[in-house]
């Protein structure tokens, strides 16, 4: 889609995207792969729904739909979601801070192709024999006792993605830490970059926990330890306890971008600067520190005891104040703008009361004795599709609005952004609301089916049509996008007029080196400064034109990970004493993953240079 | 478009308050009827939060909708600059202590419930001969069927958990193979059945069940267990006291019963050579079994938790079990009939020998 | 950069692996990748402490009679001294020293391939009894803690030998200092988390 | 990138004083490495001499708080200036380890 890709043949675009190191492309890579994965979340989300539109439905068997229940949560909190996230850090925080790329760009294609290739290996159980089928929790006795190799497609297939995340979590530390450009100091970093880099973080610090529980899976699954067998000592509690440790934080993860996201748009939109730019900074970390100290909220009914109970509960409700710190920040941020109601805009509006349903909801869950009755009912499911669809998926709906003329020098037709915004958001609140009333009234949660007058049937109907109006807003936008590329008219440089931040100020299409100088920072938004002091280039520039280092292209990334992917199915199929291939199976996987690495690491791979002269003779971004 | 928008909100809101008003769902299933004090204590406390909640949201609505009607371009102008305000440190205090306050009294309610319902300690609590004073269950979750075994009474049975009135009722709870959790949605909140380990926690129930519509309350298996975890259903008789003590003595009094290969009962016949290796038709003994017993069965409101109970639904059990209940371990028509099909001679005297089974007459 | 340019120890930077913006940015990605392995580490050791001496029912394996100090006294000093050792080695790398680097280096790998030695010595006898990766939780939670440990000394010490000869003929410069550096850290975390082990481990073990 | 390099060479004085400098620093290192050792020694004897578990068990667990330390000031140069981050990092992977570690132990199990 970029105007660099038509000039070549599309094989060398192929490749040149297999060995991108540019976080330009790695953007582009995880908005497609993410969106894929988007799509199939969704289409399980719709047999889901399909499901339970009526009692006593057969659509879809008690297995299959336990299958699909697993592999939509699954899905789209790690491979919808998160990446989608990526694709927008990758596209706008090294631009934020005047960066020429990423800290290790090379890294940066390695996490993606991770992730890329656990997702696929993930996906492949539903054509080898069967999905994962233990929820998305995969709470250890369930999963311990699955037949069949689902679980293990989730063990594996989650370890080789989560390698990949973590990896994108520590290059964005570093890249944030690092690569500012000068007068960039923290307190003058767009919030977008501030809550990526708490996101990291906590990628950082959650993801282990998660490594660790499911290396313990496989090793009891497949090479028979004792973890969680209680009969041999062990304890499928402490699976619950890893899994939380990692699941809470994560949605952190994911919702801390989010929040990002909308308060650059809400700033753009408003014409004004953020309200309470610091205590929004300081609520991010605050929040990013207290989700670490909550995860025995999902473990309320385990029996974990009154004390563990009520720490964990009011260190849950904690949680209200600096995100409630955030809402009203947004609020005031509004309040006494200038506000011009565009697709983003209007996400971002619709996104403010959504989440503030789903986050109230959280905190009466948060209240242990209450929490007892709504645990795992419908009330839970309605509490977190409120925080995600009206919190994540608007803020990625608007993003992919806000950003796509940075991504693609396109924008995206304004009209029919606001009539998808309407099926969706009107859809959302239809599925989700009643869900609510269902929990409330006995109908818990991971029921493939229910019986006819329990009193569920009407709401469980509404639900089941709301998510049609989804899945409709969804279809638009994907129209959306097409014609949008088919029209293909270049957006130009700060294309929404009211651009603050330094990602605004790079020309269109956005020359492969980024920035040509590094740019200097004089503030808070400092593109805002320079054009409110009428510099029509937008940028002070911090040093001469000179040389710029480039990293090379490299496949390397691509065949590390497929080595790995490769060594996932030796080790699945190990159980298996028909399968005798699959110990050499194993070896050659690994084998192409250390020899991937050792050549890597024997090669001096130094880059190049963009020379001097050859800056000068640029005209914006063809190469 | 944003005032359609504001329309469904509004319409939502009052949607949402006629529905609550209304204490909709069902008087056995709702935890909006709740029909005990765990229940109720839950209920107050969903009532406290949920008005907090209004509020919040009430708050946060207002000021949105005056930021939008107030400030969109059409009003303000197309070029006007706002003002770059940096932020305000009265606001910031203001609301960060009203939350505050609001998370505090949600909390102080929250933490003293908290202990309350887990305050078991009555459990242990001896009469002078040594008798427990209070009831205990001991309740065991296998896939997908309850058994529920009281240890003092010395009896046991299954899928109907029968219970006496006005007095706190203790549970054991561990599952016999997978995580389940136990849960009566009219009654109180949950507690997970472990394999590691004992659960303890006790409910109250107030109100008989005669009253209602299928005379039980229905309580509902709440942790994904596999296949058929949507038809783990189990069903709760609430008795008077005096009720409850006949029915115990009644169940006491099946000791020693067993079906007999040679009884013209050809009902009896095929269940003692088909079946009764697996289940049990006398209720006194202990916990423990493979199968749900059956002592009481045709007392009961259902067949395996969700079928219709009668006779029909009897026979589809036996010929479909596994279609019907997926994963479920009692075995296919033919492997408890050397291989054959039962004919329907045998299921019709089976099924009227199932429903014979009775401790109330 | 020019990996040509030849450096006197006079020319050479005070902090090498902290003199290009590679090295800067390496050096800064590992310490926050160690932040990760101490919470992987973390989880193993609440895992290990949670399972310890937990097993089938009737199980004659516990911490006080399995461990045995004397080994694990002499496995803490071999890491110990290598710990010492390695920081030598970065004491000749900023003195611009090539061969004096190596040359810690290899007694440094040396001590940690003693330290190996002895600690598959030490599961081989345990294998021996009967307490086995599958014979109980305890078994499962022992192995994995302590062998994930294990593993970061194959790790650390196939780090170090594949810069040993990968550089054997080039010689010290700015690409490859970092590299040195990193390792040494990686060398030195290792040590930090066998602290604990033999804390938290063994001593607290034996204590019962 | 490349441009960035520090490319100074130091003036003949520079380097003899920061040569003595690191000599001064290397002796500091082998009297951390005895402490530790010394450390290690006192933890050791302490627990093959039977005393009270309820002595022995913090006392060695500060040893090896100790120890850690001195590892990560001396060995790993956070005494040198420049390992804010490094340190901000590790400090909050510590305290989430010491919370896992003591859920693990505490309220959490029956
Ligand atoms: C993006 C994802 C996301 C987010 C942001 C949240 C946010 C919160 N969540 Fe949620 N949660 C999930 C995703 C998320 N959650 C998921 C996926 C599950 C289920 C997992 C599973 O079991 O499969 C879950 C489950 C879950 C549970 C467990 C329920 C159970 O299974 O029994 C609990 C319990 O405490 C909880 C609480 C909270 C709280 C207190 C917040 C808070 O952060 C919310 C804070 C926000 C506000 C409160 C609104 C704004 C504040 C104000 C306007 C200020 C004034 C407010 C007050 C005074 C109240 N969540
Ligand atoms: C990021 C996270 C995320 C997102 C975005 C969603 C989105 C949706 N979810 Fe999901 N959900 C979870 C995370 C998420 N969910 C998790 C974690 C669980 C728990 C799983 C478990 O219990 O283990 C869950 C469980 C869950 C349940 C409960 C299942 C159960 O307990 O039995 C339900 C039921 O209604 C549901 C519905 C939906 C719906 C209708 C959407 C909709 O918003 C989806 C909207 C998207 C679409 C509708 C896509 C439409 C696309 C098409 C139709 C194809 C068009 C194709 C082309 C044009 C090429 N979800
Ligand atoms: C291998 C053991 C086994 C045998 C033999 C067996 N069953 Fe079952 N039966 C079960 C199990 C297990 C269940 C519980 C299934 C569930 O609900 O998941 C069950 C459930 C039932 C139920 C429903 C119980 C209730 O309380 O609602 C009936 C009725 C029943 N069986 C009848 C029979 C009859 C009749 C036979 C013989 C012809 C028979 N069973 C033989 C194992 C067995
Ligand atoms: Cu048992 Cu769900
Ligand atoms: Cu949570």
């Amino acid at each position: 889609m970029s105007s660099t890709a038509k000039k070549k043949g599309f094989g060398a675009t192929i490749w040149d995207y297999l060995t991108t190191v540019d976080h330009k492309k790695i953007a582009i890579l995880y908005l497609i792969a993410g969106t894929f994965f988007f799509v199939v979340g969704g289409i399980e989300a719709m047999l889901i729904r399909i499901q339970l539109a009526k009692p006593d439905n057969d659509f879809v068997s008690a297995g299959l739909f336990n299958e699909i229940i697993t592999m939509h949560g699954t899905t789209m909190i790690f491979l919808a979601a998160m990446p989608l996230l990526f694709a927008f850090m990758n596209a706008a925080v090294p631009l934020q801070i005047g960066a020429r790329d990423v800290a290790f760009p090379f890294l940066n294609s390695l996490g993606f192709w991770l992730f890329l290739f656990g997702g696929i290996f993930l996906n492949l159980s539903w054509f080898l024999g069967g999905a994962p089928d233990a929820g998305w929790t995969s709470y250890a006795s369930l999963s311990l006792a699955s037949p069949g190799h689902g679980i293990d497609f989730y063990a594996l297939g989650l370890q080789i993605s989560g390698a990949g995340t973590l990896i994108a979590g520590i290059n964005f530390l570093v890249t944030i830490i690092n690569m500012r450009a000068p007068g960039m100091t923290y307190m003058r970093m767009p919030l977008f970059t501030w809550t990526t880099f708490v996101a990291s973080a906590l990628i950082l610090f959650a993801f282990p926990p998660l490594t660790v529980g499911l290396f313990f899976m496989i090793f009891d699954r497949m090479f028979d330890a004792n973890f969680f067998d209680h009969i041999n000592g062990g304890n499928t509690v402490i699976w619950e306890h890893l899994f939380w440790i990692f699941g809470h934080p994560e949605v952190y993860i994911l919702v801390l971008p989010a929040f990002g996201l909308f308060s650059e748009i809400f700033a753009t939109f408003a014409r004004k600067r953020l309200f309470g730019y610091s205590s929004m900074v300081f609520a991010t970390i605050l929040i990013g520190f207290l989700g670490f100290m909550v995860w025995a909220h999902h473990m309320f009914t385990v029996g974990l005891g009154p004390t563990a109970n009520a720490i964990f509960a009011v260190a849950t409700m904690a949680i209200a104040v600096p995100t409630g710190m955030k809402v009203f920040n947004w609020l005031l941020t509004i309040w006494g703008g200038n506000i011009k109601v565009t697709t983003p805009m209007l996400y971002a509006l619709g996104f403010i009361p959504s989440f503030v349903a789903g986050g109230v909801t959280g905190v009466m869950q948060a209240s242990a004795p209450l929490d007892y009755q709504l645990h795992d009912s419908y009330f839970i499911v309605a509490h977190f599709h409120y925080v995600i669809v009206g919190g994540i998926v608007l803020a990625l709906f608007a993003s992919a609005h806000y950003y796509w003329p940075l991504m693609f020098n396109q924008m995206l037709n304004e009209t029919l952004g606001k009539i998808t915004f309407v099926f969706f958001f009107v859809g959302f609140h239809c599925t989700f609301f009643v869900q609510h009333f269902l929990g409330l009234m006995g109908m818990p949660r991971r029921v493939f089916t229910f019986m006819g007058g329990q009193g569920w049937d009407q709401f469980n109907l509404i639900s089941t049509v709301g998510a049609f109006l989804m899945a409709i807003g969804v279809i638009l936008l994907v129209v959306n996008v097409i014609i949008t590329a088919i029209k293909n008219e270049p957006a130009g440089r700060d294309p929404w007029k009211d651009g603050r931040t330094l990602e605004w100020a790079i020309p269109q299409p956005v020359p492969y080196y980024n920035f040509k100088q590094t740019p200097l920072v004089r503030g808070l938004d400092t593109f805002w400064i320079e054009k409110m002091e009428g510099n029509k280039e937008g940028m002070t520039y911090a040093e001469p034109i000179s040389d710029i280092h480039m990293p090379n292209n490299s496949f390397i990334p691509f065949m590390i990970s497929l080595g790995l992917f490769v060594a996932a199915f030796g080790a699945l199929y190990h159980q298996d004493a028909d399968k005798t291939w699959s110990i050499p199976v194993l070896i050659i996987g690994l084998a192409i993953t250390f020899a991937s690495m050792i050549t890597r690491s024997l090669k001096d791979d130094l880059g190049y240079h963009i020379h001097k002269e050859e800056l000068m003779n640029e005209k914006g971004g063809k190469h | 478009m944003m005032k359609g928008l504001k329309k469904w909100r509004l319409f939502g809101l009052l949607a949402a308050l006629t529905i609550f008003l209304s204490g909709c769902g069902e008087e056995y299933l709702s935890t909006l009827t709740p029909a005990g004090q765990v229940g109720k204590d839950q209920y107050n406390l969903l009532l406290l939060s949920t008005a907090i909640m209004t509020f919040v949201i009430i708050v946060v609505v207002i000021i949105y909708v005056l930021a939008i009607v107030k400030f969109r371009r059409k009003k303000v102008g197309e070029n006007t600059i706002p003002k770059q305000v940096e932020g305000s440190h009265t606001l910031e205090i203001i609301w960060t202590a009203i939350p505050i306050v609001l998370l505090l009294i949600l909390a102080v309610p929250t933490v003293s419930l908290t202990y309350k319902f887990a305050d078991t300690k009555a459990m242990e609590a001896k009469d002078a001969d040594g008798n427990a004073k209070a009831v205990t269950v001991n309740v065991t979750a296998k896939l997908y069927w309850w058994e529920f075994e009281y240890p003092e009474q010395g009896i046991v049975t299954s899928q109907e958990l029968v219970v006496p009135t006005g007095q706190k009722v203790y549970f054991n709870l561990k599952a016999a193979d997978v995580k389940h959790s136990f849960w009566i949605p009219a009654i109180g909140g949950k507690m997970d059945t472990n394999v590691d380990n004992i659960n303890k926690f006790y409910l109250t129930f107030d109100k008989e069940s005669d009253g209602l519509k299928d005379g039980v309350f229905y309580g509902k298996c709440a942790e994904l267990c596999g296949p058929s975890h949507a038809l783990m259903d189990f069903k709760v008789k609430t008795l008077s006291q005096d009720n409850f003590d006949n029915w115990v003595d009644n169940m006491q009094a099946t000791k020693g019963k067993t079906a007999d290969k040679k009884s013209t009962d050809l009902g009896e016949q095929v269940f003692a050579n088909s079946c009764i290796s697996c289940h049990a038709v006398s209720g006194e003994g202990t916990g423990g079994g493979v199968a749900p017993n059956l002592a009481a069965f045709g007392d009961r409101n259902r067949v395996a938790g969700f079928l219709e109970h009668s006779e029909d639904g009897i026979k589809d059990w036996i010929k479909n079990s596994q279609e019907l209940k997926p994963g479920n371990i009692m075995p296919e028509e033919k492997a408890l009939n050397n291989g054959k099909e039962f004919t329907d001679e045998e299921l019709d005297a089976l099924a009227a020998y199932l429903m014979g089974l009775s401790v109330e007459k | 950069m020019d990996l040509n340019k030849k450096f006197t120890p006079q020319s050479w930077p005070a902090h090498p692996e902290n003199s290009t913006l590679e090295g800067k940015n390496k050096t800064l990605g590992f310490w926050i990748f160690l932040g990760g392995e101490t919470v992987l580490f973390a989880t193993l050791f609440a895992t290990f402490l949670a399972l310890k001496n937990k097993g089938p029912a009737g199980m004659e394996f516990s911490t006080q009679s399995l461990f045995e100090l004397p080994l694990a006294f002499i496995m803490t000093m071999l890491l110990l001294t290598s710990s010492l050792t390695s920081v030598y080695a970065m004491y000749h790398m900023k003195n611009y020293n090539f061969k004096a680097m190596q040359a810690w280096l290899i007694v440094t790998v040396l001590l940690g391939l003693g330290f190996l030695g002895l600690e598959i010595y030490e599961f081989y006898h345990y294998v021996h009894l009967g307490f086995t990766f599958t014979q109980s939780a305890f078994g499962s939670s022992f192995y994995t803690l302590v062998g994930t440990h294990g593993l970061h000394v194959i790790l650390g010490l196939a780090w170090f030998i594949l810069l040993m000869l990968r550089n054997s003929k080039r010689g010290l410069n700015l690409y490859n200092a970092p590299k040195y550096y990193l390792a040494s850290l990686y060398w030195h975390f290792i040590d930090v988390v066998w602290v604990f082990i033999f804390t938290v481990v063994y001593l607290m073990g034996v204590l019962g | 990138m490349s441009h960035d390099v520090e490319a100074r060479t130091r003036s003949k004085h520079e380097y003899e004083y920061a040569r003595k400098r690191a000599n001064q620093g290397m002796r500091n290192q082998v009297t951390v490495f005895a402490i530790m050792i010394f450390l290690t020694f006192i933890a050791f004897a302490a627990v093959q001499a039977g005393m009270s578990a309820y002595l022995v068990a913090p006392l060695i667990l500060l040893f090896a708080a100790v120890q850690v330390a001195l590892q990560l000031y001396y060995f790993m140069h956070w005494s040198e200036k420049g390992h804010g981050m490094a340190q901000f990092f590790m400090y909050s992977a510590a305290f989430i380890a010491f919370t896992m570690i003591l859920a693990f132990v505490t309220i959490i199990w029956w």
